[in-house]
């Protein structure tokens, strides 16, 4: 589904990502992890080819090379983000946050009602501007944005930063959901509390290498491994 | 309880909302004169704008900032500057189109004699020497006549401390000073700032907490704007609320 | 080291231009002669706006209207009011300085592309009233037939005269903002334009260093506007008009805004063009925009700065 | 209620309004998406109205004129914003200076076409009856133009705030990368945003043509007072467009009657007042 | 033989441009005609451009007279070019024969030896029409609306003068800047007690004038009468239909009827592929008036005060506008045309109603130029609002020479 090879990244003169390396499979869960500002931002950044970071080397996405592409159509051909920090438009009202992106996917169809149906809690705010909702309000209207696009490759960063107990629950329990529709999501994280819940994978990115890829079961069992890269 | 005379910094209540996240919200400490106060929490635990309070380059909702038994929380940044606070940015804020030895002499000038347009700044013999000590120290003074854009990053992190620390400052506050450098370089810059805050005091946020048990006296933990816990490094490395929310793991 | 060498190649040959400069009635053809007195009181305007621009970032198209302040004044002054030739100058000045005063407190609230604006909307301004209020102004024909005083005994009307008087009047003025420039005054207006907000957490008074940069250069274009009053013998809207805000602009990039060399250049070269494409073509306007949209996409530095990146 | 003189002067500052609008909003239209102060936009008032005058003149067909106009300096926005500004992108102060380049050229390429006399186009018989408001004579077109640029603030309004174009144009405005990361082609979206901001200075130019006139010259004072209301109202806001182009057009209307030798420059009043209280303009966002 | 080096300055660009174009054809016309060559030797034309601004047309200047080293200069048009021109000729003895630029000080309070003038002065072409105004259609009251600078001064001046002097009564003036976009709020404060409407005005002032009295509707109250410039050929069909029967006059209209006319135009036409102006007319006539005096010469033209007496002395009776001499201050003595526009074979035309012959530039005052100089200079207030006062500031044995 996404190949990414010997990825370097760089913000102006400092380089943020060494050498990444990693394969993701259709229809996979896989997190990566990683304390503040080792770089897992940057690397979702860089597949989006958002500028900066300035890229080196290539990402295949359905065996396209989309490096080069545009993030507009990187976006175009099947790839949704959920960005860290919201980034929500203070001028749209939450109802035109899911219109403005709404478009059909291969085989999946999220409609801005399918949304509000997941979510109850923002379709009573419909009319509100996006940004005067509460921080976990906010990150489920960010979510809804991405699944509109219907996206085949669903990037996460940080979803559950701010969110109650009971919605990061909920959160997990729409990213299973998506899974079992088929979607592949890459999900960034900083704390691996939930891991069993949804992770077919984990990768562990410590100042800007990969310096850890395994399967859930694996990585759960490893203590060292934990210790080591996340201070638990 | 000290009298308040031992403190060169205290804040009581100091509050501060953007729209309808509350940023900072109630937060009272006290530093003491060269002590070292670490300062973590979780990303948008509202540590940055406590800088941006302290420094006056925000302007605060409601509470007071004392420093040096003046309250200051109604000076603009320049005059706080002035009475002695430096800092540096969480993001690296240079004058990138002058030179090294430009940025760290407008450091050392301070506002000093800035209207006075007859006499090259180049013949401020005193400052001048100050800059290339610096210089030296920071390891930029190969470098001294070369534009701050022409730096690498951490250079450049470099020089932002080097400003910091030349401008003669009794309160130094450091936003991430090693953030975004491998490891060597943030071992200089560690030793660097152990170096000289024998003579003063600091505050630093950072996310590398070897830095910060490395340098602190003791920690003060922020987490939505609140303060979570404050204490000396091992209590707050034990604190199981700290680990839970910021350090992460079951 | 290096960069004392080339202070002192710039300081060389500055005085080898000055030095063949002071020569130049007896080298130049009159015609030319008559250029160059245009390339001098240009370039002072020019200045007003590089100094501005190139060291404090604030591009204005907005010059004219201290120019205009003090050209009026001095014409007004001389032509309807038969005041003496000193008072007129002084309350010229006066003006321009006094407008740059009130003027800078508005502008200097904002930066970038909105100081450009703000600073186009006042020079319109200054050219309204021109044009309009005829019964001060005299409308579109302007004042004219202000005669040159005499000095020490010289008849400034007398082209070699005033091109001498002119002459020293640059050298000051060039000597002046290469003075600042270098002051600690000039690096803290260099560091504001770079970086205003960190500037300010350095205890510097931003507002402060901006507004009295904006009115030195007021100051610097009422002064020229004395030169082209005394002698043009005229003043008039066009020459307040956005035409002549644009000119000094295309002027100061071409050369290069960032310098005092940068202007010198640029005005000799609009200058020349206009006055050697001017004789092929009656679309140089066109060939001129061309220039300075190419200058700009290819040669921000413009061909001063171009000359400095060879030279290293 | 009104003497029929003050009467009169309203009904003035309305229409005046009306074209300062249809001007300025093409302005603050691509200002707010693209941050590009366009100083050309006042020469593509100019080169439209040309047009409009050459096709008119052909066809005698007035709202052809309007569209020729238009079409033709959406045309000339499109290579502008394609080979020109996008090499610079991001450099607001070269692509400002840049714009500047272009209206020299411009003005001079109108100029060597229509050559220097000035030139109108004839008000359609259709659109200009003798009407009679509370008392006063007035003309039906400058009645037509109110109702004109009404209906174009309407339009932009709904194109704004009721479609999904609009929705991504504010989006934009907000947050061009987050746009782009979302799927949509944010080159397209400028692209489209200056066409349409080119169309309405050029169609404003065949109007303005009308019932004023076209002059070498008339550029810069049509950009210049676009520049007033855009500053009065806030950049990027549409708006504020049409609140700084009812203030400046009363004011030219009222200057004009009771003050005529500082009528021009009486319309820079307000924006100086309003730069001093609030820099932003009156429904700008703050300048930062 | 060295070529004789004729300079052409005009507003080549800028707001001006149209007049200026025309003001350099008419002269390349006529250059044509003797295919650049007159008495033996070569004729180059260098033409310089003013952008309608002084300041370049001063520089200019200085390029024609030192760097190209012209014989003669043939300029300006604008009226505040022809004033600073004045002042630099003052400096030199350069041959100037000025073409389109119209104050009356260049050839009078301020002529210079080297300077004459092939067009008009403002108040020239007006006087009469102020007489014509009085005696044939009967008005006594006039209000007058014209943009506020020196010119039209200068125009309103000569029509009050003739006006006065037929036995006109009042006149009321309001002025306006120049640009005015709107003039409904005039026309709101417009006084109707009087006969007529005089508009003074000129370029895209005077198509949007005229547009606006008629959309107004002020035409119901009011007949209007225009300066000459307010109806040129130029701006005509830009007004329309509307300005069927409005009479204006000045010292040439494309509806002139002689021979010698109607040829020049036509080549003109055929040459440039429009219809003359004015302007195109003087920047013609100006060159001729050098070419005579080059061929009177005999080429040798280094003299230039006796170069400047042959010019002064030109007399053309078959010149393309009427017959043409110049006064001893070097201004045009020539006809004065009534006229009124009508549509002629399907085009817009200024038609000759009246002709009124040798008029100078001191107009009813020819015979007293020293008192008319003497006068003030015409401004936005002088002459006075009424006959009455006006008279208090003229001799009595002058007036009665007028029935008074
Ligand atoms: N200018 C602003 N406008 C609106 N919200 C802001 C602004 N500055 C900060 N915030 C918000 O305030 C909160 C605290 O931000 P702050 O920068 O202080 O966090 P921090 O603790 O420094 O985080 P980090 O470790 O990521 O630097 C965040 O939610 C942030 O989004
Ligand atoms: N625009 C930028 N310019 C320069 N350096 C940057 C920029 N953005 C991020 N960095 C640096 O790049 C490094 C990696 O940042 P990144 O945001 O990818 O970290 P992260 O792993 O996502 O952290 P977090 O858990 O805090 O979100 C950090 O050291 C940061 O300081
Ligand atoms: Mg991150
Ligand atoms: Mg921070």
């Amino acid at each position: 589904m996404l190949q990414v090879e010997n990825l370097n990244s760089f913000y102006g003169q400092s380089q943020i990502l060494y050498d990444i390396n990693f394969e993701l499979y259709k229809n996979e869960t896989v997190i990566v992890l990683g304390r503040n500002g080792m770089g897992k931002t940057t690397l979702l950044r860089s597949i989006m080819n958002m500028n900066p970071p300035d890229n080196e080397g290539s990402i295949n996405f359905k065996n396209l090379d989309i490096s080069k592409f545009p993030s507009y159509d990187i976006a175009k051909s099947g790839i949704g983000l959920v960005p860290q920090g919201r980034r929500l438009f203070p001028s749209l009202s939450v109802y035109e946050h899911l219109t403005m992106t709404h478009r059909k996917g291969e085989n999946n169809d999220w409609t801005p009602e399918k949304v509000f149906d997941l979510f109850p809690e923002i379709a009573r705010r419909k009319n509100n501007k996006g940004t005067d909702l509460s921080g976990g309000e906010q990150q489920m209207l960010a979510i809804g944005r991405a699944l509109v696009t219907n996206p085949s490759l669903l990037l996460l960063d940080e979803p559950l930063e701010g969110l109650a107990p009971v919605i990061s629950e909920k959160v997990i329990d729409t990213v299973n959901l998506l899974k079992e529709e088929g979607i592949t999501i890459l999900w960034v994280e900083q704390k691996a509390v939930f891991i069993e819940k949804v992770a077919d994978r984990v990768i562990i990115i410590e100042k800007g290498e990969i310096v850890y890829q395994a399967n859930t079961q694996e990585f759960i069992e490893n203590k060292e491994v934990k210790s080591e890269y996340l201070g638990v | 309880m000290p009298d308040n005379e031992d403190y060169i910094l205290q804040t009581i209540n100091l509050s501060k909302s953007f729209g309808g996240i509350k940023a900072v919200n109630n937060v009272s400490f006290k530093v003491k004169p060269k002590e070292n106060l670490g300062v973590i929490g979780p990303n948008g635990a509202g540590k940055t704008t406590m800088f941006n309070l302290i420094t006056g380059y925000i302007p605060i909702d409601s509470g007071e900032i004392i420093f040096e038994n003046n309250n200051i929380e109604k000076l603009p940044a320049r005059k706080r500057s002035l009475t002695g606070i430096s800092r540096t940015f969480q993001t690296s804020q240079l004058f990138l189109d002058l030179t090294i030895k430009e940025n760290l002499f407008l450091a050392a000038n301070k506002n000093q004699n800035t209207y006075n347009i007859f006499i090259p700044w180049n013949k401020d013999k005193e400052k001048i020497e100050k800059s290339i000590e610096i210089a030296k120290e920071i390891g930029l003074y190969d470098n001294f006549n070369v534009k701050a854009k022409e730096l690498p990053h951490g250079k450049r992190r470099l020089l932002g401390i080097g400003q910091a620390l030349i401008s003669d400052s009794k309160l130094l506050m450091l936003d991430e000073p090693a953030a975004g450098l491998p490891a060597q370089e943030r071992n200089t810059i560690s030793k660097l700032i152990k170096k000289i805050t024998k003579e003063l005091t600091l505050i630093i946020i950072d996310h590398d907490m070897d830095i910060i048990f490395d340098l602190a006296d003791r920690v003060l933990v922020m987490n939505q704007g609140e303060i979570l816990a404050i204490g000396d490094p091992e209590e707050i490395q034990n604190n199981e609320e700290v680990q839970r929310i910021y350090v992460g793991g079951e | 080291m290096i960069n004392k060498i080339k202070n002192n190649f710039n300081s060389f040959s500055f005085i080898a231009i000055v030095i063949l400069a002071l020569f130049a009635p007896y080298i130049l053809t009159p015609f030319l002669l008559t250029v160059l007195i245009r390339v001098l009181y240009m370039t002072i305007l020019t200045y007003s706006l590089s100094f501005l621009a190139g060291k404090g970032g604030m591009v204005s198209l907005g010059q004219t209207l201290f120019f205009g302040l003090s050209g009026y004044t001095l014409a007004i002054l001389l032509i309807s009011h038969g005041f003496s030739h000193w008072t007129a100058i002084l309350a010229a000045m006066g003006a321009a300085l006094v407008g740059a005063l009130l003027i800078g407190l508005i502008t200097i609230r904002t930066t970038g592309v909105y100081f450009i604006m703000i600073s186009l909307a006042l020079g319109q301004m200054a050219w309204a009233v021109a044009l309009q209020w005829s019964s001060l102004t005299h409308g579109d024909d302007g004042i004219i037939g202000i005669r040159p005083p005499d000095l020490f005994g010289f008849s400034l009307t007398n082209r070699v005269n005033f091109y001498y008087l002119l002459l020293i009047s640059f050298v000051l003025i060039f000597l002046f903002l290469r003075m600042i420039s270098l002051s600690k005054f000039g690096l803290a207006l260099k560091a504001v334009s770079n970086n205003p907000d960190k500037i300010q957490s350095l205890g510097y008074n931003t507002s402060l260093i901006r507004y009295i940069s904006f009115v030195i250069s007021g100051f610097i274009a009422g002064l020229s506007a004395l030169f082209f009053v005394y002698y043009n013998g005229i003043i008039s809207p066009v020459t307040v008009g956005i035409n002549q805000a644009v000119w000094i602009l295309v002027a100061a990039i071409l050369g290069g805004i960032n310098s005092l060399i940068g202007p010198l250049i640029g005005v000799t070269a609009v200058i020349l063009m206009e006055v050697q494409l001017s004789r092929f073509t009656d679309r140089y306007m066109m060939i001129i925009g061309t220039v300075f949209i190419l200058v700009i996409l290819f040669m921000p530095e413009g061909i001063w700065g171009k000359i400095q990146e060879l030279r290293r | 209620m009104f003497s029929p003189q003050v009467t009169l002067t309203i009904l003035n500052g309305l229409t005046q309004a009306g074209l300062l609008f249809l001007i300025a909003s093409g302005l603050t239209l691509a200002f707010g998406l693209m941050q590009v102060v366009n100083l050309a936009h006042g020469a593509f008032y100019l080169l439209g109205g040309f047009i409009g005058y050459s096709v008119f003149r052909a066809t005698s067909i007035w709202w052809l004129a309007v569209i020729a106009g238009g079409l033709g300096i959406a045309i000339i926005g499109f290579f502008m914003e394609r080979i020109l500004l996008e090499k610079i992108r991001g450099n607001m102060l070269s692509e400002t200076l840049l714009t500047i380049g272009i209206s020299t050229v411009i003005a001079d390429i109108v100029l060597f076409i229509w050559g220097g006399r000035p030139l109108s186009i004839q008000t359609p018989e259709f659109l200009n009856p003798r009407l009679n408001i509370f008392g006063v004579r007035y003309p039906g077109f400058r009645v037509f133009i109110l109702f004109l640029s009404i209906a174009v603030g309407t339009i932009l309004w709904f194109i704004l705030f009721k479609t999904q174009l609009g929705a991504m144009i504010r989006a934009g405005v907000d947050d061009r990368e987050m746009v782009a990361a979302l799927g949509i082609n944010i080159r397209k979206l400028f692209t489209l945003v200056f066409l349409l901001s080119a169309f309405l200075a050029g169609a404003a130019g065949v109007v303005g043509g009308t019932y004023l006139s076209l002059q070498i010259g008339t550029d810069v004072r049509y950009l210049v007072l676009a520049l007033v209301v855009v500053i009065i109202g806030g950049m990027g806001s549409v708006g504020g467009a049409a609140i700084g182009a009812l203030i400046t057009g009363l004011i030219l209307s009222f200057s004009g009657a009771y003050f005529p030798q500082l009528s021009f420059s009486l319309t820079f009043a307000p924006m100086v007042i309003i730069l001093a209280l609030k820099p932003g303009g009156l429904l700008g966002r703050k300048i930062t | 033989n060295e070529p004789i080096k004729i300079g052409g300055i005009a507003p080549i660009t800028g707001t001006f441009a149209g007049l200026g174009s025309d003001t350099i054809e008419g002269i390349r016309m006529a250059l044509e005609e003797v295919d650049y060559e007159i008495a033996g030797r070569e004729i180059e034309l260098f033409t310089e451009d003013t952008g309608g601004n002084t300041s370049q047309l001063l520089s200019g200047l200085d390029a024609l007279e030192i760097r190209d080293e012209v014989d003669i200069i043939l300029g300006p048009v604008l009226g505040g070019e022809g004033m600073a021109m004045i002042d630099w000729a003052s400096d030199t003895d350069i041959p100037i024969i000025v073409t389109y630029s119209a104050p009356e000080d260049v050839t009078m309070r301020r002529a210079q030896p080297n300077v004459a003038r092939a067009g008009w002065t403002g108040a020239q072409v007006m006087f009469d029409f102020g007489a014509y105004v009085v005696e044939d259609l009967g008005y006594n009251s006039v209000v007058i609306i014209g943009q506020d600078y020196a010119f039209p001064y200068n125009q309103a001046g000569g029509f009050m003068k003739g006006f006065y002097l037929a036995g006109g009564e009042r006149v009321e003036r309001i002025w306006h800047p120049i640009g005015t976009d709107d003039y409904s709020s005039i026309f709101a404060t417009m006084p109707l007690d009087v006969d007529a409407a005089l508009v003074i005005t000129g370029g895209d002032d005077a198509i949007r004038f005229v547009s606006q009295w008629f959309d107004f509707g002020m035409d119901e109250d009011l007949p209007l009468l225009a300066s000459a410039n307010t109806v040129e050929p130029t701006v005509l069909p830009e007004i329309g239909d509307i300005a069927i029967g409005i009479q204006s006059s000045m010292h040439f209209a494309e509806g002139i009827d002689r021979p010698e006319f109607i040829d020049w135009a036509e080549r003109y036409q055929e040459m440039f592929g429009k219809v003359p102006s004015a302007a195109s007319d003087h920047g013609y006539t100006a060159a001729r008036m050098a070419l005579m005096a080059i061929e009177e010469m005999e080429g040798n033209i280094e003299d230039r005060e006796e170069f400047m007496n042959i010019v002064r002395a030109t007399e053309i009776p078959d010149a393309p506008r009427g017959p043409f001499r110049l006064d001893e201050y070097g201004n045009p003595i020539q006809n004065v045309y009534i006229k009124e526009v009508r549509e002629v074979d399907g085009r817009l035309t200024n038609v000759v109603l009246e002709t009124y012959e040798d008029v100078s530039q001191f107009g009813p005052f020819k015979d007293y130029p020293e008192l008319y100089m003497s006068l003030p200079e015409h401004s936005a207030s002088f002459p006075p609002d009424t006959q009455e006062e006006f008279f208090e500031l003229l001799p009595e044995d002058f007036l009665s020479e007028f029935g008074f």
